[in-house]
């Protein structure tokens, strides 16, 4: 159960839980009390019991004081929220710099060494500063074992801050609705000891993992980490974009500056679909959902990706 | 001031006016028929709107695909909170409740402007459709949450404008609605009701009827823009052409927090009339109760920022919004103590419409106390956008309009119909309401406690057991709300006959026949006593 | 039904309903407020390629129509019918005339392709793109009221003349005075916010 | 308690109407002038308040706001306030980024 997890899993999880448990405990206490006074005056006061009513109008120095106590402890409850938040505004100096790239429907990590990963690796007892980048919609980066969530607003620059204080691995979610595959927008965590993390750190700066073995199977990895299959599917049935089968080589009716016109889909063609992929608009498909992967895929990578599309054609 | 057993006058339901057959319903200008047209539209939208609840729970018993697709649940669950939020709770007690009572309760023949209050039945309609219409034309149903948030809500390719336009217009039905009563309010009190002398309910319609007037119009325009976004690409909540997105929330929140209070306000009133009618006792500290009324309403308008904690607004704006909240919170706290010691000393009679109240009262500390949770900054940033805020919203939606709205059902139900319902089946449907109320969204809590993001078509397996729970309770839930239904619609045929006071109420609509006859008073009363004198 | 006659409850119901109006421009205040405040420049050099001459005209000629709509209640008020439907006219020829301007300065725009939308518009920055968007909004609606607002004018009129609104029972004549007053007061707020700020 | 209100009206002379409108013609004129010499930062706060002066004289004489119930004047100040507390509440965000 997440919230089991201990106090130092991230620097924010006991102030969340003072706030949290105050609020809960004062609220169980006033449930349970009046609850019961108003159980005891049913059960005291009915008719059986009591024939005649006796009226009152009102009392003006209970009212008072029920309104006096409950707005001292509003304002406790209050305080103790704020002061929970307050840290999340200041960033420790020494942090480390992340940037997160969300998009429908992935998450993309990249570190200041040009390093990208699909999951966010970090060494314990380290602040991480997270640049909050969207190229499309709102999304919200949601580390529920960190009790830490920021939207991430295309068009803003923002970031948030945490410090990982237990090794494991954790879960990143989406949390604010994107669309289609929100539910599926998620990610890890992946804290480790400061010396693993450098040697992760220190790999080739792109480390995708390769599961497979002959043609294409980089060219799938790479798109695995950039979430095109969220979109696209390899075996015909369509998503929310084509599918990538029998697709290499093909014809293809595309929407240029609102004239149709027939491609064939060659290199050039799928450089400038991952690029610019809203110069050319796939007939049937909806113009502005794909955005451009020029910040996170050089040539090299698509070279990779078109050996991967060649191995899509039944022959 | 008794006008009881004069009536050689047909009551309205008798009533042979010009039209004839269904045409003497939907062309009436009386406000009780009016009332009647509500109820039906709307309890037929909630039945819609509440099987799609059950469907995205059906769905939610196991993680991946159960019984509907991604896209099915996505449309669902907007179509879902488009017309619960819409069509049933914004306009549900004071549409229904309000129009039936309000006249009689002030001691007036009709609401100030007749016609208008049809046209604004009509707007309604019309609203509903257009927004069911988006389900069937275009390419595809809407998919944006019934919040429309910008960038997603014109980069959808769902079929946005006519449920967008049908939200407008629904809007603009609910301002007439509050723009008719306030004026009703204002000019048409019987001679000697002065405010101090004018039952709770009216109170809370005319604070009501101020953030309808006052809020809506903003909704109205940022739906304008929406449509304009989506037409024109005019820019306003674009970032591609310099637009900001959160713009677009404040604008949203600036109705749709305010909204929340002209859901829960009438239902506070609704609980301010059963409670003393059934504890034979006046309510304890009517003015204070007043006062609160109009403090949410006035405080109410200024916290719409706790629903973007996590946005990144600026600091200062947080901080404001959060205290905001929790003062907010107050004048709620002032109701249910005043509602308790009403109890204090009483006699109270035990019946179907005092559960409801009783069940009222519990449901909306739970929803209102995990409210205060979601105020607290620390605790938002986590909970925001989890099951957590599912599960308070709908203990305070369903569980503060909705059981007050049943309450109002089974308190009024006598007067509306002129018939007695059986109270032995009402109170088995309500007690098995409330457990599978508690089992469904009690366990959403827990869920958003441990982090399940809202509006997830699928979760992690770590989520699986609480939503079976869940999941259960809703199907127990469902049978609740069937029994109560149809013990209702039954009655409507073998209810005994009600007297004009079945249970010894002291406010007007008590002193006349039920059901009411036509012009509701043969002569218009004179008030010189408060409103709940059990002297 | 109720045949009871309530004038004061009648201009009760404009006065609320013009609250919901004044909200509804209020929304677009605010957006204009927050944009504003992010492009101080591009919003001052924008508003420099709006006619002054244009608006300033336009403002007189809606202060000039408010004052003669005002004047024909007490026409009304004085039992001078005629007089009061000569006022009305006039009043519905200067809302005219109001239109044909919008509409020259508005072809201006669009023939040197500024409207929403246009790729003309986007390539000069997002400062005029939302100076602009919130131009042809808010004017937009503006122009709008001022045609619902000559409709209402026109069929008072007509019952003016047909005598079933009279010096005994002019709430409606006011009411739809009110209405006009609130499209004048819109504009005298629109008018330096998009012509002024230069 | 109804009817005394609805008997009395006010009628307002022609007059009136003509010097509220020499007024507004004028107060135009000089926020058109005003702004073309450059104020700086006081332009728009100059040719904002003279609006504000503007929609006075419309409401408390074109609307008849000063004749009539005292009200209806409150309600036109307390919606006033309203939308200025809200545009001031949003800044509140938008000021302090
Ligand atoms: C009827 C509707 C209704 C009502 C009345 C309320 C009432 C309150 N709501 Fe709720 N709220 C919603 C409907 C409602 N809400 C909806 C629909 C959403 C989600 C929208 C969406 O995103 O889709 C939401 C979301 C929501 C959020 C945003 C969550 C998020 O998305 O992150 C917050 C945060 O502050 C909040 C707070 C509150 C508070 C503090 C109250 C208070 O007014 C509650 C006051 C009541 C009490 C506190 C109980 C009684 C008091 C006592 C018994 C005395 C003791 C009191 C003290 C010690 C103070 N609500
Ligand atoms: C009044 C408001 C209201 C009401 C009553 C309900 C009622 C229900 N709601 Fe809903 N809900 C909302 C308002 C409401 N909801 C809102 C605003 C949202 C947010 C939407 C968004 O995210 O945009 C939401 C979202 C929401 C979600 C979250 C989706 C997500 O985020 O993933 C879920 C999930 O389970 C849910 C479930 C239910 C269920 C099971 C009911 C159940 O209906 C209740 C049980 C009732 C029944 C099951 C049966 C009804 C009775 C009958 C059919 C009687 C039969 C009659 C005869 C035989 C005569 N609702
Ligand atoms: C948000 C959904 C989404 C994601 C993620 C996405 N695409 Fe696309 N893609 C689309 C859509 C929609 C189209 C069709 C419209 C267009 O041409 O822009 C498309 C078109 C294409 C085309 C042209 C296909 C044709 O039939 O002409 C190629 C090639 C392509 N995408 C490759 C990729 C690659 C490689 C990635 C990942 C690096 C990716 N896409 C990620 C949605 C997406
Ligand atoms: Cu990304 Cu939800
Ligand atoms: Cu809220």
């Amino acid at each position: 159960m997440y919230s089991t997890t201990g106090l130092e899993a991230s620097n924010y999880v006991s102030t969340y839980n003072t706030a949290f448990y105050f609020i809960a405990g004062v609220s169980l206490l006033l449930l349970i009390g009046l609850t019961v006074t108003m159980l005891y005056f049913i059960f005291r006061y009915n008719k059986k019991k009591n024939a005649v009513a006796t009226q009152i109008e009102g009392n003006t120095a209970l009212e008072v004081t029920w309104t006096v106590i409950p707005l001292i402890l509003a304002m406790v409850m209050f305080a103790l929220g704020w002061a929970g938040w307050k840290p999340t505004t200041k960033p420790p100096k020494d942090a480390m710099n992340i940037t997160v790239v969300a998009r429908m429907w992935n998450f993309l990590f990249l570190y200041e060494n040009g390093k990208q990963s699909p999951d966010l690796v970090v060494p314990r007892n380290q602040a991480i500063k997270i640049n909050l980048v969207s190229l499309d919609v709102i999304h919200s980066l949601f580390i529920p074992d960190f009790r830490i969530k920021a939207d991430i607003v295309p068009g803003r620059q923002k970031f948030m801050w945490f410090l990982p204080g237990l090794e494991g691995k954790y879960k990143i979610f989406c949390a604010e609705y994107c669309g289609l595959q929100h539910s599926y927008m998620h990610a890890n965590v992946n804290v480790m000891t400061p010396d693993k993390f450098r040697t992760w750190y220190a790999e080739a700066a792109k480390p995708v993992a390769v599961t497979g073995t002959g043609p294409g199977a980089i060219g799938e990895a790479i798109m695995r980490a950039q979430g095109c299959f969220a979109c696209h599917t390899p075996d015909g049935t369509k998503l929310i974009g084509p599918s990538y089968f029998n697709l290499w080589g093909s014809q293809q009716v595309v929407l240029r500056d609102g004239k149709e016109v027939t491609v064939t889909v060659d290199p050039e063609y799928v450089k400038r679909s991952i690029l610019e992929p809203n110069a050319d608009i796939t007939k049937g498909f909806p113009a502005n959902l794909m955005q451009s992967y020029r910040s996170t895929i050089t040539d090299d990578d698509i070279a990779k990706i078109i050996e991967y599309l060649k191995t899509l054609n039944d022959k | 001031m008794s006008t009881q057993k004069t009536f050689e006058e047909p009551s309205y339901l008798e009533y042979k006016g010009k039209y004839k057959g269904i045409f003497s319903w939907i062309l009436s200008t009386d406000h009780k028929r009016i009332a009647l047209l509500y109820l039906f539209s709307l309890m037929t939208f909630f039945i819609v709107g509440a099987t799609l609840g059950l469907l995205m729970k059906l769905e939610l018993i196991a993680p991946g695909k159960t019984i509907i697709t991604a896209q099915t649940y996505n449309a669902f669950f907007t179509l879902h909170g488009i017309i619960m939020i819409f069509a049933v709770v914004i306009p549900g007690l004071p549409a229904v409740f309000g129009n039936f009572l309000l006249p009689i309760m002030i001691g007036a023949k009709d609401v100030a402007f007749p016609r208008l209050n049809l046209l604004s039945w009509y707007f309604y309609v019309i609203g509903v459709s257009l927004v069911l219409i988006s389900q069937f034309t275009g390419q595809g149903p809407p998919d944006t949450g019934w919040t429309f948030y910008a960038p997603y809500s014109f980069r959808t390719t769902g079929n946005m404008l006519p449920a967008v336009f049908g939200a407008f217009v629904l809007g603009f039905s609910s301002i007439l609605t509050g723009l008719n009563f306030l004026v009703t309010i204002h000019r048409m009190r019987a001679p000697g009701m002065t405010w101090m002398k004018m039952p709770l309910f009216p109170w809370t319609l005319y604070a009501t009827g101020w953030v309808q007037l006052l809020a809506t119009p903003i909704i109205g325009i940022t739906l304008l823009m929406i449509i304009a976004e989506r037409t024109l690409h005019i820019g306003f909540f674009d970032p591609t052409l310099g637009g900001d997105p959160i713009l677009y929330q404040h604008l949203f929140w600036t109705y749709s927090h305010p909204a929340v209070y002209i859901m829960i306000l009438p239902a506070m009133g609704a609980i301010s009339e059963i409670i003393p009618a059934f504890c034979h006792k006046t309510i304890f500290g009517y003015k204070f109760i007043v006062a609160s009324s109009i403090a949410i309403a006035f405080v109410g308008y200024f916290i719409w920022g706790h629903h973007m904690f996590t946005s990144g607004m600026s600091g200062t704006a947080l901080y404001t919004f959060s205290l905001l909240t929790f003062i907010v919170a107050i004048p709620s706290a002032v109701k249910v103590f005043n509602w308790i010691s009403t109890m204090h000393k009483a006699s109270i009679d035990l019946q179907t419409p005092f559960f409801w109240a009783v069940g009222f009262l519990f449901v909306f500390m739970i929803g209102g106390f995990s409210g205060l949770i979601l105020g607290a900054l620390a605790a938002n940033i986590h909970l925001h956008n989890t099951h957590f805020v599912v599960a308070h919203f709908h203990f305070i939606v369903f569980g503060g309009t909705g059981y007050a709205f049943f309450g109002a059902m089974h308190y009024w139900y006598p007067k509306i119909t002129g018939k007695m319902y059986d109270s032995r089946w009402a109170n088995t449907g309500l007690i098995i309401f409330f457990l599978g109320f508690i089992t469904l969204y009690g366990e959403m809590f827990f869920l958003g406690m441990r982090g399940m993001p809202r509006r997830y078509y699928d979760y992690d397996e770590i989520f699986h057991t609480g939503n079976i729970f869940s999941s259960l309770g809703a199907i127990v839930m469902y049978f609740g709300l069937a029994v109560i239904i149809i013990n209702l619609i039954a009655s409507l045929k073998n209810g005994i006959k009600a007297p004009s006071d079945p249970w010894g109420g002291k406010t007007l609509e008590w002193t006349i026949p039920s059901p009411p006859p036509v012009e509701n008073f043969d002569e218009i009363p004179v008030i010189t006593k408060g409103p709940y004198n059990y002297k | 039904m109720v045949t009871h006659r309530d004038d004061l409850a009648s201009k009760t119901g404009m006065w609320l309903f013009l609250f919901t109006e004044l909200l509804l421009f209020g929304g677009l205040f605010i957006v204009y407020s927050v944009y504003r405040y992010r492009n101080p420049i591009a919003f001052h050099q924008a508003a420099h390629e709006l006619s002054v001459v244009i608006g300033t005209a336009n403002t007189i000629i809606l202060l000039i129509s408010s004052t003669t709509i005002a004047m024909s209640i007490t026409a009304l008020q004085t039992k001078n019918k005629k007089l009061c439907l000569l006022l009305m006219g006039v009043t519905i020829l200067l809302g005219l005339a109001f239109l044909v301007n919008k509409y020259f300065e508005w072809g201006a725009h669009f023939r040197e392709h500024i409207y929403p939308g246009s790729s003309v518009l986007a390539l000069r920055g997002h400062g005029d793109v939302l100076f602009y968007g919130l131009y042809f909004f808010m004017t937009g609606l503006h122009a709008l009221h001022i045609i619902v607002g000559l409709v209402f004018i026109l069929v008072i009129a007509v019952s003016i003349f047909k005598d079933r609104i009279n010096s005994e029972n002019y709430v409606l004549l006011e009411n739809s005075g009110l209405y006009w007053h609130l499209v004048d007061l819109i504009w005298i707020f629109l008018f330096p916010l998009f012509y002024l700020i230069t | 308690m109804k009817t005394d209100e609805n008997e009395k009206h006010h009628i307002i002379p022609y007059r009136t109407f003509l010097y509220v409108l020499a007024i507004l013609i004028l107060l135009t004129l000089t926020s058109v002038t005003l702004t073309q010499i450059s104020l700086g930062a006081f332009t728009v706060a100059a040719a904002l308040i003279i609006a504000g002066i503007k929609s006075t004289f419309v409401l408390a004489i074109f609307m008849h706001l000063k004749f009539e119930n005292k009200m209806f004047s409150r309600a036109v100040c307390g919606v006033i306030l309203l939308l200025a507390a809200v545009i001031t509440i949003t800044l509140l965000d938008y000021l302090n980024r």
